[in-house]
């Protein structure tokens, strides 16, 4: 009995959680609670507190299986210990990996969207142009506008597909870039390979350092007169 | 020096800036491009076919580190005449940032990497709908068109983009201020007031940028636009003057600094 | 708690059955349960009395969804007398439209038929089954032959209602594709598809009546910089 989960077990929570559990079970994709919501009509919190005891008690109960929050909504998916059955079960393709090169594109588009396929192959110093269509192709990205301005660029983002492929709700749970901006001994390293002169200018070098921040590149301050 | 090329390991020029300096700890500019040619030689012989993409990335690869080296060589007191804006110290300032901006993603790709690999641990229930329900969902052909369909059978279907070598790759200035004057001069009266941040979106470079910046200052001194700035470092908004003639713009041929 | 269903609750059987969940959960078709019992290496009465034992708990807690033994195997769906839940969810919750994925698919069957689904998955890139589910449900397409090969790959085509709803006579009426050329990759793809020498495991599950893809894991999607 899971009673437990749904504390007060009124007869209205009841029957919420035995209708989420049927809806969830006949998705493809993963179901936005506020859906939930509104076809059951409770506050999309409840509808959260649900889903989030259901998910409690699956892995209490110690199920095969496990209701997660991915992609903007709910789903159920195998249990992340049960892979290696799964993987022998399941043959197909995909569990084809990204490279390095579909990688660092994709963490481009993740971190810096909307983004013109021009402005990531500046990043990367490389033409994407297959990479991006790879990724566009297998659902990863997606073009997300066109700009009116200069050139007419298509600007592409990420897709739930992606954000259910790396298990996230949301593209604000991915790691700050921050975190992986380079530290001043990979910058003083860099500088110093990079050095045309005897003699360096430390403060240019730190200038170098914070512009790849993850602000925006464009706006090139205020003007001078 | 002994160096190893590995061309399946480098993804591009930066790649193998950022391998030398980080990984072999040289100086760039004391790296023996001969070296590099004779690992690279050695490497393409071992391969069964000519692999064209590898060959036409390395030949970018070492102009890039010839240029740099040749730059190297260049006095440097030559500097102090130039009126240019954009030269070697700017050029190396922007590379050095380049690396840095693609070592940051490089770590990022690493951490979805783990991630996606710690999501593909679980598999997704797809199986949908029972049968019995099916008659009861949305007609999904609706408004589909045969056209619809061959369209995205190309789409399917499609070969790859063959990979193009920019030979611009450090820095490059893809317009001109002139130009860009043309450009904005064209937009702007149909679009009212827009940011500058708005106006530039599309564009690649931090160069460009500043090419489009001196544009939009350009068509100030004439008069034909009006710019804001609400707070300092905040965004300029840039519109065209109300009855401003797209005539006087024409005249400009060449942008004098 | 559900260990009085899987009475002793030895280690072995608790392991089992949570495998069974994880692969039920993911399954698009109804699982035999020989083809379990071959993955499991359990002789095929344990698998069912796994199975029975499941579907007893989920009745007994109360659940939302089902395990049903259906069509010669097992498989989770929404519990009966949740069906009106489904239906509004079905009703006002899905999308009206054919995903890009989803319609790419199609086009792929319409034009290539007759197709496997590893064939459309290589082609793809990703994994098909669950888009090729829905469309075969809608009936769009359905099976029109079976390779007599090793692997018994099924084939897939359009139906006459597909065609009765494009307006069309038959697919040779679908717009030509002038002298357009596929991608090598998706060329190569192809090829690998057709050809009928898939690796033991492969043929194992073939040969258990799963119709999961035999598709090489890379696909035609590794891009290289």
């Amino acid at each position: 009995m899971v009673d437990e989960t749904v504390d007060g077990a009124e007869d209205v929570d009841v029957e919420a959680r035995r209708a989420v559990e049927a809806m969830l079970m006949v998705a493809v994709d993963p179901v936005p609670p506020n859906l939930l919501a509104q076809l059951l009509e409770l506050p999309t919190k409840r509808i959260e507190a649900i889903c989030e005891g259901l998910a409690d008690a699956y892995e209490a109960e110690g199920r095969g299986f496990a209701l997660v929050r991915v992609g903007g909504g709910y789903r159920y998916q195998s249990h992340p210990d049960q892979a290696p059955w799964v993987e022998r079960f399941v043959v197909d393709g995909q569990s084809s990996r990204l490279t390095s090169a579909a990688l660092e594109t994709l963490a481009i588009v993740a971190y810096k969207q909307p983004i013109s396929r021009a402005q990531v192959s500046a990043i990367r110093g490389v033409d994407v142009d297959g990479v991006m269509r790879t990724l566009q192709q297998r659902g990863f990205i997606d073009e997300v506008s066109r700009d009116a301005g200069p050139g007419n660029a298509v600007f592409f983002g990420t897709t739930r597909e992606f954000l259910e492929r790396m298990g996230l709700d949301g593209v604000s749970q991915l790691p700050p870039l921050g975190d992986f901006v380079p530290g001043p001994e990979v910058v003083e390293a860099l500088e110093r390979g990079l050095r045309s002169d005897p003699d360096p200018v430390v403060a240019e070098v730190a200038d170098g350092g914070q512009s790849v921040a993850p602000t925006e590149a464009s706006g090139p301050a205020a003007p001078e007169g | 020096m002994s160096i190893t090329v590995s061309t399946s390991v480098y993804e591009g020029p930066f790649d193998l800036l950022l391998n030398l300096i980080l990984k072999e700890e040289v100086e760039l500019y004391e790296v023996s491009l001969s070296a590099i040619v004779d690992a690279y030689l050695t490497e393409m012989e071992s391969l069964d076919t000519c692999d064209l993409e590898a060959a036409t990335e390395f030949l970018l690869i070492a102009s890039i580190l010839v240029e740099l080296k040749t730059r190297r060589l260049l006095p440097v007191h030559e500097r102090a005449e130039r009126d240019d804006e954009f030269g070697l110290w700017e050029e190396r300032d922007l590379l050095l940032a380049r690396l840095l901006e693609c070592k940051t993603f490089k770590d990022a790709a690493v951490s979805l990497r783990r991630m996606a690999a710690d999501a593909a641990l679980s598999r997704p229930r797809r199986a949908g709908l029972e049968d019995r329900f099916a008659h009861l969902a949305p007609d999904l052909l609706e408004g589909v068109t045969t056209h619809d369909l061959r369209t995205a059978f190309m789409a399917a279907m499609a070969p790859r983009p063959s990979i193009h070598v920019d030979t611009d790759s450090i820095a490059p200035i893809r317009i001109s201020v002139a130009e860009a004057v043309a450009l904005v001069a064209n937009e702007l009266p149909a679009r009212g007031v827009v940011t500058f941040r708005h106006l530039t979106r599309a564009l690649v470079d931090r160069i460009e940028v500043v090419v489009w910046f001196l544009a939009v200052l350009e068509l100030y001194k004439l008069g034909v636009v009006e710019l804001d700035q609400l707070d300092n470092f905040g965004d300029i908004h840039v519109g065209w003057r109300p009855g401003a003639d797209r005539g006087d713009v024409d005249l400009i041929d060449a942008y004098e600094g």
